[in-house]
């Protein structure tokens, strides 16, 4: 390594007002009104009358070089300079002249970057790793989620859906993804198979056994040597055990399959805060475009659009209807798995007689 | 006979006000009962240091190993001689009433007449909170003599210990119009035929039924039994134009919003302008003036009742009737109160062959409880314990998206054979 | 014992038919409508136009020879002979013949069985055995229910209460009264005192180790004999261990209080079935009239009757106005006993922003 | 650079279709860089293979205990070679964007040209889930090199490991009329004041902020962090006559109906004929025509923003602005996902000095994790294992019933200083 000329100052999260935008720097907390103008468009209006109108585009989140300065360069013709990422890797564009909104929108799609993703639509899915970077993936993150959005690309740049919708994607149950209207998480379908000659040098053994949320492993010994067992019985192929202890190999290319995850929600809109639910498991891991995957978000996505009213959100529409109807029109089978014997599981049965029939 | 009575200044207190006194019911008993006297002393004891001073034993009538509820004074002088020695055994015994606990006057007598003839001590409760006839205070000596008599009139007794339990079902279709099917059958097609779970107590613990005619649950059966049978229907909410009609008269249209349509759950119920057209398929219209009806979506609908509470017989519980089970009330030992959860979300009860399903059902229930449950584990612990799949699949009962608020929220499952439980699914769905 | 004469039949619940008024029977399963047309009075019409008028009084419960006696020759005068008891201890006369309702109702008055219990009035408490029978028990329920029927009688006679008033009181924490809109339940707040002498020949050790829910219950050896041990830090002073062993005394003429529960609701109709939850506890045990009870649970019901809407049951009144109202309205103390800290109490946490200020 | 790209059958796939493809950024990227073509050959592998071939190892910066994420390849031949050499090493750097994401055209270039000049891959995401810039593939020797470039530009790393991690705060005040306090000044106090935390990981386990201004909690804050900062207030709703009508305009009655007043969750608004009379204290009157109005009544809304969202600007939070916190939230190990609860009600966040509390909270929080947590336990768990209030006690927060959906529904607890607590409410009431 050369030779250090530079020392570091542990300035932390920077300040952002030397990069913002003047008109939102100028009305930093004095914002009053917005409206969705059309697709992709955000229009926002301060107290004194300031107008900002947004551009909001996707990317493909994981960006070369090139990508980046062809971005940049689209804010220096249209918008000032000045550009932000949401929390979901879309970018956004303010401009202060509604004119400009039309050119951006252009130069944006001919670039590549379709304009879509706010208020009724279907947004980017907030994404992970995978095989690009993870040690621990049980898939790609980035490849199923261009596969879907493609599939999707319609719902992004429309806003044709009863409220938000935002979708997942996580490469292990681990689930950096989050909770989600929709959620598609790689789950592992068998035991770990265990190296054992490797589990001494590697594997914090104590703290493996910890970790196992149904206490299935335990300290052995195996050819003389100090490993780890697994009882296959109780194991529930969580994955946890992988991570402190690669030895315990989880990934297998025919028992991962995907699980699909519904009505998850953040906002506090209307109802709390809940976690998504499980509705649809054992779909093939079928890189390059897992088609099998886009085919049963499209179906709920489908169901919704069709049965949703304005402003329910998946949860919303599903509370409405009821599961025994999400099934039905869905089409997904409804299996053993659906029914919850985790810790507290019991919370989540039936202790009722509302039925519908 | 001729005990003094004992002083009693703190039951005395308990004689003032103007809800009945169950102490001016003691005191009448004491004039001519000597047990009854040392029981207020006893008593009166009590309220004075805070304190009970019963205990358990073994007290019991031939061939039966339960329904006495044995109580042996534990206040004793220095040579541990009873202090009140006339009370110093105060057994209870615990008789079934009929289904739905009517009686007639005679009956009232010739049962009040009979305990206090056998050497009871004239005390009954109507009832206990398990729906047992409570003849309170006897001595082990009489207890047979006392049993034999009610026996001999057609009665016999309840349940207690690790034993199938006295059952209570709603006064439900005698009286009711929300009833959904024969409660008093049910509850005697189920019991009867079970008793010796009941005489013998051989359980792992208790176990009780308990029906009730409609969702209402009049019989806290939800809360308080291992199997709740509760009656419900599968079609649509039935109207009577004319009742409607004339609920609204004495109401108005804030009335038919506040009180009706902003209570339904699951907002299946809507007020509509009276257009006159023919109801969809699925929906219950009824006009409740020249202006204004009532729709409700029957497939939404999930039979909470409310609205045909507030508009009794305007609106009525469906044809197609039968009964929804629940599995695993319970109190609160020792994880904590539960209610039951939907194992069955709908049977007929109609026919012989329906009520012989109920009593099919409910004794593979009572089984795999003996077989499966640990030493005083109530059924909804052990569905706790080895969770709810597990019980439906020993019952060999189809799993239903009913039986569930939400499906799980945690990944932690093991779904090797994903395909081949989706595959029992299609299959079911294709032969229905 | 004499010489046994009879041979037992098992038979088990009795046919209620022979002993059920004649419209009852003829018109059973048959009923299409009912009203109240007064406090303690219910109206039921069948399909054929046959009608039947049912006038509800309380009673003790706990009831004497004579008490029965008076009651039976109430139905001889006015209701052809016939009765039945509710599930909560009332007692109903059906007549067929309007004209005999106010005979009946002024009957029963005079004898003392106040007339009510219908409809949105408080009916009877559902009670326990208490220091009458019980051999665990914390307290006395019939003295505490007599003494508390006694303040709430108007309540009983009227219909004014929004909806239904179901209450309950249990002399321990067992709770055989049930859940209920108010639940009056003897709490211990001190853990057992333990007779070690007795220990070794009354309790099965093992199961009373067993029942503990927070296993503070160990075997140890006292002064050279089997006994237990309580962890008096862990012991939440359940008295789960008293019935299988009574030298665990857990009753103490001191340490005894009466918790008061709200909201537990057995009926399906609107919300789902739900518990009864803590508001307050602390309270003395105070016989022969216990007026701190009766004083809080007027209070509260006072609250409820006052601010609830019509058809609004307990729990849906507070979940309306919400929780820090209700502790408002009623004055009741908010302690850190309200936080449930038991297994799953995490549901009963506040996980989103909704909060009303 | 000259290497020749492997054959990428499946990755090729990735190209069609209309969504911008992160392949032909790689693509693009491998012309001139050997890293990127191994890259994609690993890469390509797994599709193939359907495994994954990175392992973690030690890499980081002078003084700095995290914040790079090393992946070191496992894909090797039998002579434990790699098969991508020049992708062997692929480390991620993860660095601090500006609060809300901001940024100009010429800070993107000079962090993308940096990137590229101090051997990095040329490729960023922008950005991870928790909020980093993640340069991603970078050799072990060229870290230190790569991060005093960046630290010389203004920038930091982030979190990694048991850890401060880095933070996200919402565009709120900078352009939403529903911000209630300045997000990035909140998030800047909190994280820069504990940046030891972040860069000497000691913690038991990862600890997150997030900021949201308000409670649609466009961070999901609630959900992904361990302490959430959400926006509210606690007068009433402001309303704008204008718009409110203008919004009306656009709809109907029953768009009022089906889209705001049946759509709140504690039916805190209603629709009301315009009587023209003053609104009631609390209440929140607007005329939307002239013959209707919305009333709030804002003790009973709990600030879920649904209305405000439906009618946008017509109405607006209140102007007593200030923050709810929340602690706990995390994703599913070990116990299963949890949200985060409320811990403090309600907190001004305007002067200094309510972002020094805002701050001295945020530190002893930290403490207490620190000081209890066990090891791998995150704070949700650790407040599950000693209870809320014992968390609540360690802190010195009163506790309030907003902290509870319902009090407990079970007897298990132990209350003999129930008095002593209860004096303690009062004490609080009466001071207030
Ligand atoms: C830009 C962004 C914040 C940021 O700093 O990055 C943002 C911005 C806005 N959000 Fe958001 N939300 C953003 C992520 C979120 C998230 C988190 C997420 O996407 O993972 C949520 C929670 C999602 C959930 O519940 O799971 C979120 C829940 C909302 C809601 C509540 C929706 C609901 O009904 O449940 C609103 C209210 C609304 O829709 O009017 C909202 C409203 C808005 C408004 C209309 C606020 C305003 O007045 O400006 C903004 C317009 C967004 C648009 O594109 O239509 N935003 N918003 C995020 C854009 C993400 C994206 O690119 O898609
Ligand atoms: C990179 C990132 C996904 C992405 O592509 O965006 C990510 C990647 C990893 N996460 Fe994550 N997590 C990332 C955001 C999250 C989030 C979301 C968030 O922060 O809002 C969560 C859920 C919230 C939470 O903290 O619980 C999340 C929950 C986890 C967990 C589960 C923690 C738990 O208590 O349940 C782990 C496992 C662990 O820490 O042992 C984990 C572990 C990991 C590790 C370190 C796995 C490992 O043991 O090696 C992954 C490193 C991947 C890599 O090679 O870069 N990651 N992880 C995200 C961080 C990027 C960034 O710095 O901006
Ligand atoms: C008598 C009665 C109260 C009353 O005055 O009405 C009663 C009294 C006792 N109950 Fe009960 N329970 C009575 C109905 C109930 C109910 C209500 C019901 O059956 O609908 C419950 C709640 C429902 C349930 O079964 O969980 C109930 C839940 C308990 C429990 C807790 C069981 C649990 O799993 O949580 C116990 C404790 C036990 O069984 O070990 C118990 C135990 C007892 C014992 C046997 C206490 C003991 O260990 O000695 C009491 C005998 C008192 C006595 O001297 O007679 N009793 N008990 C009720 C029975 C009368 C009858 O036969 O009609
Ligand atoms: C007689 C009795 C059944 C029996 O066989 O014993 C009964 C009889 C009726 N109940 Fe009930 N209920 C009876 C106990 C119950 C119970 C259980 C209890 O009291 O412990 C409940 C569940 C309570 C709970 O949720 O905790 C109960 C919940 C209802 C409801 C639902 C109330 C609600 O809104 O939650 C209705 C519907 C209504 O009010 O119109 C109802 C309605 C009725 C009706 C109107 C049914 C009918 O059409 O005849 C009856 C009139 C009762 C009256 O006095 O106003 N009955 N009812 C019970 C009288 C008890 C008493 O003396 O007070
Ligand atoms: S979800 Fe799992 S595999 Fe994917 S980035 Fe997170 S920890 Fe890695
Ligand atoms: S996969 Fe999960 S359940 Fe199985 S052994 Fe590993 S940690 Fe335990
Ligand atoms: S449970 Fe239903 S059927 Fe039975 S009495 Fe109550 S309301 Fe009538
Ligand atoms: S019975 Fe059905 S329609 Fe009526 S209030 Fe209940 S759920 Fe709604
Ligand atoms: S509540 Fe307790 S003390 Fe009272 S009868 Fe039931 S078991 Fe006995
Ligand atoms: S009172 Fe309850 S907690 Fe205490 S030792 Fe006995 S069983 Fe255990
Ligand atoms: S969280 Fe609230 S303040 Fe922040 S961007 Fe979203 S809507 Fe605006
Ligand atoms: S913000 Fe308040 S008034 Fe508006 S919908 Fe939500 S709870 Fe109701």
């Amino acid at each position: 390594m050369a030779e250090r000329t530079h020392e570091t100052i542990e300035s932390g999260a920077p300040d952002p007002m030397p990069y913002m935008h003047p008109v939102m720097k100028d009305n930093y907390g004095k914002w009053v009104f917005h409206s969705h103008p059309k697709p992709g468009v955000l229009y926002h209006r301060a107290e004194n009358g300031a107008e900002v109108w947004t551009v909001k585009a996707g990317t493909q989140r994981q960006m070369d070089h090139y990508t980046i300065l062809k971005l940049a360069d689209i804010a220096d013709q249209f918008a000032d300079g000045y550009l932000r990422f949401t929390t979901r890797a879309n970018i956004e564009y303010m401009v202060t002249d509604s004119s400009k909104v039309e050119p951006l929108i252009k130069a944006l799609t001919d670039g590549g970057f379709p304009v879509g993703g706010t208020a009724n639509s279907v947004s980017m899915i907030a994404h992970t790793q995978g095989w690009l970077h993870c040690d621990i993936p049980g898939t790609d993150a980035s490849g199923a989620v261009k596969a879907l959005m493609d599939e999707l690309y319609d719902e992004f740049i429309k806003c044709e859906m009863p409220n938000r919708v935002k979708l997942s994607t996580s490469c292990c149950e681990i689930n950096c993804g989050g909770q989600a209207d929709i959620a598609i998480v790689i789950q592992h379908t068998k035991p770990p198979k265990i190296n054992h000659d490797l589990v001494a040098n590697v594997c914090e053994r104590p703290s493996v056994v910890a970790r196992c949320p149904v206490a299935a492993i335990r300290p052995a010994l195996v050819n003389g040597k100090p490993s780890l067992e697994v009882d296959e019985k109780k194991c529930i192929c969580c994955g946890a055990c992988f991570p402190p202890c690669p030895p315990m190999q989880i990934n297998d290319p025919e028992f991962s399959k995907f699980a699909i995850w519904v009505g998850g929600k953040n906002s506090n809109a209307r109802s709390r805060p809940t976690f998504h639910k499980l509705v649809a498991s054992g779909i093939p891991n079928n890189p390059p475009r897992w088609p099998e995957v886009s085919e049963i978000v499209k179906t709920i996505l489908g169901a919704y659009k069709a049965d949703g009213r304005p402003w329910e959100r998946m949860n919303d529409w599903i509370d409405r209807i009821g599961w025994p109807a999400f099934f039905e029109k869905t089409g997904l089978p409804f299996t053993k798995y659906h029914i919850d014997n985790w810790r507290g599981g019991r919370s989540s049965l039936n202790a009722s007689a509302h039925i519908r029939f | 006979m001729a005990k003094p009575m004992h002083e009693t200044p703190n039951l005395d207190e308990l004689e003032t006000g103007p809800w009945p006194s169950f102490v001016t019911g003691l005191k009448r008993l004491a004039k001519d009962n000597d047990m009854m006297v040392d029981l207020m002393g006893q008593l009166e004891t009590s309220y004075q240091t805070k304190f009970g001073y019963w205990k358990g034993g073994t007290v019991g009538v031939v061939g039966y190993g339960g329904g006495v509820i044995p109580r042996f004074t534990e206040l004793k002088d220095a040579d541990g001689k009873p202090k009140f020695p006339e009370a110093a055994e105060f057994h209870t015994l615990r008789i079934q009433p009929p289904a739905g606990m009517h009686y007639t006057s005679d009956l009232l007598r010739q049962l009040s007449d009979a305990w206090l003839e056998t050497g009871g001590s004239g005390l009954i409760a109507f009832h206990g909170q398990s729906g047992d006839i409570m003849f309170q205070g006897i001595k082990t000596e009489n207890v047979q003599k006392a049993f034999d008599k009610f026996n001999e009139m057609g009665f016999d007794l309840g349940g207690a210990g690790p034993a199938l339990r006295t059952s209570m079902s709603c006064v439900g279709a005698a009286r009711c119009e929300m009833s959904c099917y024969d409660e008093a059958r049910a509850l005697r097609t189920v019991i009867n035929n079970n008793l010796d779970d009941m005489h013998r107590p051989s359980l792992p613990y208790k176990f009780k039924f308990k029906f009730s005619g409609c969702p209402n649950d009049c019989m806290n059966a939800i809360q308080r039994s291992d199997m709740a049978t509760i009656g419900t229907w599968r079609d649509s909410i039935r109207a009577d134009e004319k009742l409607a009609r004339d609920w609204y008269a004495a109401h108005s249209i804030e009335d038919t919003i506040n009180m009706v349509v902003n209570h339904c759950p699951t907002k299946a119920i809507q007020l509509k302008k009276n257009d006159g057209a023919v109801a969809a398929e699925g929906v219950t219209k009824v006009a409740i003036s020249d202006d204004h009806c009532l729709e409700i979506d029957n497939h939404n609908c999930v039979r909470c009742m409310h609205c045909l509470n507030v508009m009794p017989g305007a609106l009525l519980p469906g044809k197609d009737k039968g009964v929804t089970i629940l599995v695993g009330g319970k109190g609160v030992l020792k994880i904590g109160a539960s209610m039951g959860t939907v194992v069955i979300p709908f049977m007929k009860m109609e026919s012989d062959d329906d009520f012989e399903k109920l009593n099919d059902l409910s004794r593979s229930i009572l089984d795999f409880f003996a077989e499966n449950a640990l030493e005083h584990e109530r059924t909804g612990e052990m569905i706790e314990r080895i969770g709810l799949v597990n019980f439906l699949e020993g019952l060999d009962i189809e799993i239903d998206p009913s039986m569930i608020v939400h499906p799980r929220t945690n990944p932690y499952f093991r779904s090797d054979d994903w395909d081949e439980e989706a595959e029992k699914w299609f299959e079911r769905k294709a032969a229905a």
